[in-house]
């Protein structure tokens, strides 16, 4: 069982999980299943450890697996109680809709991403679409939703991504790379939380449609 | 040493005031601004043709980073030194105003000096970061939404140019090896760079900083912010913020001036500048006007940048005047905001009227030079030069009607603070530069020089 | 060529000195005095231009020049400049924002006079424009009021429209320039340029600048925003606004249509109708005015048809080959601009002293001043009759000059009716302006009015002066403005003797000596005169009311020509149907301004409509762009 | 500028203007079946004038005494200027008929100041109506003088009629219509003599008595013959001598005071038998002259 199989299989098992993200109502519960795709991500980054042997890529999992399976989920379910916020509000996309679009979404992204991307050469081929997907699935998320929570675990799905890709491509950048950031993506998601929680007491409402008062 | 030194004092101005009483807060804010002033002004003077580089190759001195930070720790200075007077806040939020305040021209200031590309990228996440308070210091639902959209839509802007910056590196590791990663390195053997990748990445890089500098398809949070922020804190944020991203573009541009990047740039630019004069027209909100007026700018910036040859010099010194005077601009209104509606002190109407006229490119202003020199860079193609034509119009007729509506008609009186010097200085300066703008444009092509 | 550069830097002086000066009157006098000596120097150097055509070029190449051309408006803005600062330093005390004063008075000053001296085009836009905006920051000085704002932005609108289409006019001739490798801005080598230009562009730029001078000459086709601007601006501005600023423009055609670009036919045309019609609509709207300052406003206009159809007689003499009648005609042009920018900035004087005393422009309102303001009524006599065309005075002379010359050149078939129509025009201008110097001077006194103070007096009594001197003795503008044809390529030896003796008089008779023999029959009969007032004067008694009781019975202004304007009724444009009683002023700006603001703002609304507001509406647009984007890139490689 | 010749015309015409006047006075005396006034009534007139004492209204100005003098002095210069018995007339140049129709009008215009002058109400109607007139007026006038000078290619008076005298053509009779209308308008006759109405003493002149009145007139009757004679001249442009020393000299004299007594007598049978317009009918019924005027120009340029 050779790692490279390992690692396209985990990385396929992201792009389930990512999808489950985006269509649970629930927030607590959605919140978890980033938790298990944080999870695997981190996985997947010591696989790349392993196979490249680069000694800060050990580091990079264990700040992942740190930050992003125990302290982001834990301030979205501390987000989640301070503003009393249960469920999603309905989505105008049916879930159909929604589905068929990601579908559309990922199957789009493999074939164009090879002539968009012509990075055939690096070592890991198989994780660009991937990080693409993941990207784009997360765009599409915050696209479609309006509760704002849901919108900065989007968000957090997208950083997901783009980590994925900076791993996997760049995976010999020095330390100071990571940290920073690792650090921006972090605080960028605290504080929109903590802009949530604001919201809900100054505003009432987390629904976005409405928080749109500031027109042309 | 004196780059690193400018960009730390505001950070140890920013912890120390933390600690402080209410008054000391503020003067040590003015302080930490002066001495990166002081530190900006010396490293622009000593400023040479080839890059000087420090702490292995990490922080970088050159023509484009060393005017950049002079011109935000200048804005940065009159903000602080004008806000005391202006805002009026209670204790907790007077703390967080001061301490991200200096934070954030920490972070402007380190995005000038750095030249490694990944940590450009860092610190303009973090200049959003760390503005994002100041913009929602006011507290109400409408701030608070502006907050909101300004971090989402940067975020997201940004990570698109991150994908641009690591496909960047990993063309740069294969032609350039481990020490890609450095700007200088980069800039020195550009041409070995593979054209067709580097094209698609400066094409996501300008797409992504794009968002941060307020180009047409991605501008949609830049009227929300300036108008819900803080008058000194917008006139920051327009002033100095979009210049820190249009810096990175025209660095990651200057790596690869190909066909397809100065033509998108060339699109982009003459889209924001048109759209951003027309949209200005029916403005009544006046910080929604000084917005669209930015994204203007920033459109003219780009043509200038797309033309070409001696376009992007003049569109560097446009983005320095177009800093100088949208600050001028915006403190002038703030002090018309902070005089009561029914009448306007001569002396603030006076700075009003001077600043908007002169940021609307009347003669003796900088911003007149650097639009005819954009123009002369781009009056080849016909049809471009009318739409830059018709967008500059505009947006002189335009500004100057709204200073001469807002200004002049409403009796004089009030309490004339002195505040309304600060906003002269930044409009003194740049008649000056408009009268005589060699030094700069030496600076300018010395570095252009060096680049290409 | 130094003389020329010490005005400059006093003027600057002044400017910076108003700003620290708090006390309101040394202010007032600090300014004016300044102003009244650098006027003086521009007219010395304006002399000394005639005699060394002196060139001298700064740094950043401002190139600066007195040729015949520039030294005659020097002059002319010598002597308007010096008595209207006089004028003024009595007429400033009813207003209070001295400061604001003093800088837009000395920069409005310094930059005409640079305008005329310069010979960069890019230092050209850059002084027309600072002319503009000190000139606009004049109109609104009272800008509390209301309407005096809404004109200054009319102002302000249609000059930088005009301000638009010469810069962009001159930045198509630098192109051109660029293309074909001279280098720099001057006039010469803009002209070069122009000799190598295809034919359609020449036109646009022909155009172009055509239209740019109109709207600042106020010719009728652009002409809206003057008889708002000239009123709303405090008198001896409005003096100096329509005596010189208007006369910049005719400058400006001239340097650019004869010398800078190559002579055209068409353009000539142009000009001869733009001249027809602000004859035409100028006269019959002065005609209807109850407001002084507005009448003397549409008689401005009024004038600068003359000026323009002696211009563009002689633009299109030229190109059709007659060259000397075409010089003579420019000649008579420029003649016409020197009397012309006297006995308005005169008639403004005397409005404004007017104002000064009794603070009302409304002719209904005043009357009677005569007795009380004895001086200032026989000078704004002095200004009308000069400006009607009484041979004695300098009206005459030029106008005399433009009909001859429109009407003696038989090739172009237009001129001659032009001829007729501006004789016809002038006896309209004799009905204004005696309704204007009759309707205030004469009759019962309305109030108790004390005479105007001394520096005002002087102020008029110098243009009086140069009105009578020019209109009795013409030679001594003549034979400067003849030298000016020396520029044209016709050789000035020709011109003056035509003009002066040649064949415009055959026989002994010159243009002077007319008037000599008028002065001699007038001496004649004052001789008669004194002999008559030996006997003893008649008896002073009440005027005559054909019996009606002759309580307040007097004879409103406005009621003055009703009977021509009925008849006239089709001519003003803009106001159907005159019901005589409400005063309709024909807006030409309804259908010429307005609508284009509203469509403007309708564009504007439509532009901004994505932005709504919701966020995932700006991250579609923003990916929609980004897909744009990286498609076309694709699709390309 | 020959003397002589000057102060000849001058002579003759200051004789000549009351005489005339007093002539149509008789005429219309006959036509109304009564004897009328000998003919040099209008020179006892203007003596008794000169020799009263005047009655100025005390609200008048300075300019209100000063404007006859300077409205007579203008139409005797005029008188210079047109040709009497012989083609060169005393002071003649290019343009000198553009001078002649400026020296009648400010002649006519100081009229005006000077009545307004007065300070009367009244005289000020009279003031505005009678330059509503002359606005019109010089219209036909300048329409059809320039249709003379475009015929004839000159602008000497001379030179225009020694051209006419060979060929008379269309235009320089269809010129003569509005001309002779306008000579009718300026010597006051009945149906457009608005500004000067004697009967109801309403007018310019109200304010006017003794020798400022009589030199107002006799500066009207100057004007009105020196119109007459360029109207006879250009009409009839043959018997003209070539000099005043020619033999032929008196003989064409003669011939001029007998148009002239002619022309006043057609005037005035006119004038007796119509009734006075009002203004605006009288302004309506002249603007067709108008047109006429610049009609005439076309044609003169189409060479008819």
């Amino acid at each position: 069982m050779d790692l490279a199989f390992l690692f396209r299989f985990l990385s396929s098992i992201m792009v389930i999980t990512s999808v489950a993200i985006i269509e649970i109502r629930d927030l607590r519960r959605s919140s978890y299943a980033y938790m298990v795709q944080s999870a695997i991500l981190s996985a997947d980054f010591s696989l790349i450890a392993m196979m490249t042997g680069e000694w800060h890529m050990y580091l990079w999992t264990m700040s992942s697996l740190i930050t992003k399976v125990l302290l982001v989920p834990r301030a979205m379910i501390w987000a989640i109680e301070r503003t009393g916020e249960r469920s999603e509000i309905r989505p105008v996309l049916p879930l159909t809709a929604s589905f068929g679009l990601e579908g559309a979404i990922i199957i789009s992204l493999f074939l164009i991403s090879p002539s968009v991307f012509p990075l055939a050469e690096s070592r890991f081929p198989s994780s660009i679409p991937i990080s693409l997907v993941l990207f784009m699935i997360g765009i599409f998320g915050m696209l479609s939703r309006r509760c704002a929570l849901k919108q900065v675990l989007c968000l957090c799905h997208m950083e997901n991504g783009v980590h994925l890709f900076l791993a996997s491509l760049a995976y010999r950048s020095p330390i100071t790379v990571e940290i920073g950031i690792l650090t921006d993506a972090i605080a960028a998601i605290v504080i929109l939380l903590y802009m949530a929680i604001r919201l809900k007491h100054v505003a009432g409402t987390l629904d976005t449609f409405k928080l749109s008062l500031l027109r042309w | 040493m004196i780059p690193v030194l400018m960009s730390l004092s505001p950070l140890v101005g920013s912890l120390l005031s933390l600690f402080l009483g209410r008054r000391q807060r503020e003067i040590c804010c003015i302080l930490s601004s002066l001495i990166s002033l002081i530190l900006a002004t010396t490293a622009f003077i000593s400023v040479k043709a080839e890059p000087e580089l420090f702490l292995s190759g990490e922080i970088i001195l050159d023509g484009l980073g060393a005017l950049t930070a002079f011109l935000i720790s200048l804005i940065v200075l009159l903000a602080s030194v004008y806000s005391p007077r202006y805002m009026n806040l209670e204790e907790g939020k007077h703390r967080t105003y001061y301490f991200l305040l200096q934070l954030f021209n920490f972070t402007m200031l380190s995005v000038c000096i750095s030249n490694n590309i990944f940590l450009i990228w860092v610190f303009v996440e973090a200049t959003t970061l760390s503005s994002v308070f100041l913009v929602t210091i006011r507290g109400d639902p409408t701030s608070l939404e502006a907050g909101w959209k300004y971090v989402l839509l940067c975020t997201v802007g940004l990570s698109i140019a991150l994908f641009g910056t690591v496909m960047l590196y990993v063309e740069a590791l294969e032609r350039v090896g481990e020490s890609g990663i450095l700007w200088t390195e980069l800039i020195k053997n550009k041409n070995i760079l593979n054209v067709k990748a580097m094209e698609t990445a400066v094409i996501f890089i300008i797409a992504g900083y794009g968002v941060k500098a307020g180009l047409f398809p991605f501008h949609w949070w830049l009227p929300d912010t300036y108008s819900e922020a803080p008058t000194p804190v917008s006139s920051v944020l327009s002033g100095v913020l979009i210049n820190c991203s249009f810096l990175a573009i025209a660095r990651f541009y200057l790596l690869s001036p190909s066909g397809v990047a100065s033509s998108l740039l060339l699109l982009l630019g003459i889209i924001s500048a048109l759209f951003g004069s027309i949209a200005m027209i029916g403005q009544a909100n006046m910080k929604r006007l000084l917005a669209y007026s930015s994204v203007e700018n920033m459109g003219i910036a780009c043509i200038g940048l797309g033309a070409g040859g001696v376009g992007i010099m003049f569109s560097i010194f446009h983005v320095f005047n177009h800093g100088l005077l949208k600050s001028a601009a915006f403190l002038s209104w703030g002090g018309v905001e902070k005089s009561n509606k029914a009448e306007v002190p001569p002396s603030v109407a006076f700075s009003l009227i001077l600043s908007f006229i002169l940021l609307g490119g009347c003669p003796p202003s900088g911003i007149f030079l650097s639009e005819l020199g954009v123009l002369t860079s781009v009056v080849r193609n016909v049809l471009l030069a009318v739409a830059y034509l018709i967008s500059v119009f505009t947006s002189f007729s335009v500004l100057s009607y709204n200073a001469m509506e807002r200004g002049l008609g409403r009796p004089a009186g009030g309490n004339s603070s002195p505040i309304w010097i600060v906003p002269l200085i930044s409009s003194a300066m740049s008649i000056a530069i408009g009268l005589y703008p060699s030094p700069l444009l030496r600076v300018i092509e010395e570095f252009l020089g060096g680049a290409s | 060529m130094v003389i020329a550069l010490i005005p400059c830097a006093l003027l600057v002086f002044g400017a910076l000195i108003s700003l620290f000066i708090r006390d309101k009157w040394i202010c007032n006098l600090l300014i004016n005095s300044i102003t009244a000596l650098s006027c003086f120097l521009i007219a010395a150097a304006g002399v000394e231009g005639f005699l060394t055509k002196a060139e001298i070029s700064l740094p950043l190449d401002l190139e600066m020049g007195i040729d015949p051309l520039s030294a005659v408006f020097c002059i002319v803005l010598g002597v308007i400049g010096f008595s209207i600062s006089i004028y003024s330093i009595k007429y400033m005390e009813i207003y209070d924002k001295m400061r604001y004063y003093g800088i837009c008075y000395t920069s409005f000053m310094l930059a005409m006079y640079l305008v005329i001296i310069v010979r960069n085009a890019f230092w050209f836009i850059l002084f027309w424009e600072m002319m503009t905006l000190s000139s606009y920051l004049l109109v609104v000085y009272e800008h509390e009021k209301e309407e005096v704002r809404r004109a200054g932005f009319k102002y302000f609108v249609m000059t930088h429209i005009g301000v638009a289409c010469i810069i962009t006019a001159v930045l198509l001739l630098y192109q051109q320039a660029n293309l074909a490798g001279i280098p720099g801005m001057s006039f010469s080598s803009l002209s070069s340029a122009s000799r190598l230009m295809p034919p359609y562009l020449l036109h646009i730029c022909y155009l172009l600048l055509l239209i740019g001078f109109l709207v600042k000459a106020g010719a009728v086709p652009l002409h809206s925003w003057l008889p708002d601007a000239y009123p709303a601006a405090p008198s001896n501005i409005s003096a100096l606004l329509s005596g010189f600023t208007a006369k910049t423009a005719v400058y400006a055609t001239i340097r650019m249509f004869f010398i800078v670009l190559p002579v055209d036919f068409w353009c000539g045309i142009l000009l001869i109708s733009s001249g027809l019609l602000s004859m035409f609509f100028g006269g019959i709207y002065a005609l209807r005015q109850v407001d002084s300052k507005r009448l003397l406003a549409y008689s401005s206009v009024e004038n600068m048809g003359y000026i323009l159809l002696g211009v563009g007689a002689g633009l299109s003499l030229f190109a059709s080959g007659k060259g000397v009648l075409g010089s003579i005609a420019i000649s008579a042009g420029i003649l016409h601009t020197v009397n012309h920018a006297l006995f308005k900035a005169l008639l403004f004087l005397s409005a404004g002293s007017v104002i000064y005393r009794t603070g009302r422009r409304n002719m209904d309102l005043l009357g009677g001043l005569g007795k009380q303001m004895g001086v200032t009524s026989l000078l704004a006599l002095i200004g009308s009759l000069s400006a009607s065309g009484v041979p004695v005075l300098n009206g005459f002379v030029s106008k005399w000059l433009i009909y001859s010359v429109t009407a003696s050149s038989w090739e172009i078939p237009i001129l001659p009716i032009c001829a007729a129509v501006a004789v016809m025009m002038s006896a309209i201008t004799g009905a204004f302006l005696l309704k204007y110097w009759s309707s205030i001077f004469t009759g019962r006194p309305v109030e108790e009015v004390k005479e105007c103070p001394k520096q005002m007096i002087t102020g008029e009594a110098i243009l009086a002066a140069s009105c009578i001197i020019l209109g009795i003795y013409p030679a001594l503008a003549l034979s400067p403005i003849a030298e000016i044809s020396g520029e044209l390529g016709i050789p000035i030896g020709v011109v003056k003797e035509q003009l002066l003796t040649g064949i415009f008089l055959i026989g002994p008779v010159a243009v002077s000596t007319i008037s000599l023999i008028t002065v001699f029959s007038f001496l004649s009969l004052f001789l008669l005169l004194t002999v008559a007032f030996l006997r003893p004067i008649g008896i002073r008694a009440e005027p005559w009311f054909c019996g009606a009781r002759p309580s307040d019975l007097r004879y409103q202004a406005s009621s003055y020509y009703r009977n021509i304007e009925e008849a006239m009724r089709a001519a003003y444009i803009g106001a159907p149907g005159i019901s005589l009683r409400i005063y309709k002023e024909p807006n030409t700006d309804r259908f010429l301004v307005s609508p284009f603001v509203r469509a403007f703002k309708r564009i504007s609304r439509a532009f901004l409509l994505p932005a709504m507001g919701y966020i995932q509406l700006y991250l579609a647009l923003m990916f929609l762009a980004l897909l744009l984007i990286v498609g076309v890139i694709a699709w390309i490689s | 500028m020959d003397l002589i010749e000057a102060l000849i015309n001058l002579a003759l015409v200051m004789l000549i203007a009351p005489i005339l006047d007093g002539f149509a006075r008789k005429v219309r005396a006959r036509i109304q079946c009564r004897i009328g006034p000998p003919i040099l009534q209008t020179w006892y007139d203007i003596i008794k004038l000169f020799k009263k004492r005047d009655i100025d209204p005390e609200v008048s100005g300075k300019l209100y005494s000063i404007s006859p003098y300077l409205s007579l002095a203008f139409s005797l210069i005029a008188v210079l200027i047109i040709p009497i018995g012989c083609r060169e007339p005393p002071l003649s140049f290019t343009g000198d008929v553009l001078l002649l129709i400026y020296l009648l009008a400010s002649s006519s215009l100081l009229m005006a100041f000077g009545s307004t002058a007065s300070g009367n109400p009244f005289s000020g109607i009279g003031a505005s109506r009678m330059l509503s007139m002359m606005i019109l007026g010089e219209g036909m006038l300048a329409g059809s003088i320039i249709t003379f000078s475009v015929f004839s290619g000159s602008l000497r008076i001379g030179s225009v009629i020694k051209i006419l005298s060979t060929s008379p053509h269309l235009a320089t009779t269809v010129a003569l219509i509005p001309l002779a209308v306008f000579v009718y308008l300026e010597s006051e006759r009945v149906p457009l003599d608005i500004h000067e109405a004697e009967p109801e003493i309403i007018g310019l002149l109200v304010e006017f008595s003794g020798r400022k009145l009589g030199l107002m007139k006799y500066s009207l009757m100057i004007r009105s013959t020196v119109l007459a004679t360029l109207l006879i001249y250009l009409a009839f442009p043959w018997w003209l001598a070539d000099s005043y020393t020619s033999p032929f000299y008196p003989i064409s004299i003669i011939l001029w005071l007998l148009l002239l007594f002619l022309l006043t007598f057609i005037f005035t049978v006119l004038d007796s038998s119509l009734a006075r317009y009002r203004i605006n009918n009288a302004i309506e019924s002249l603007v067709p002259f108008i047109c006429i005027s610049f009609l005439s120009i076309v044609l003169a340029f189409l060479g008819v």
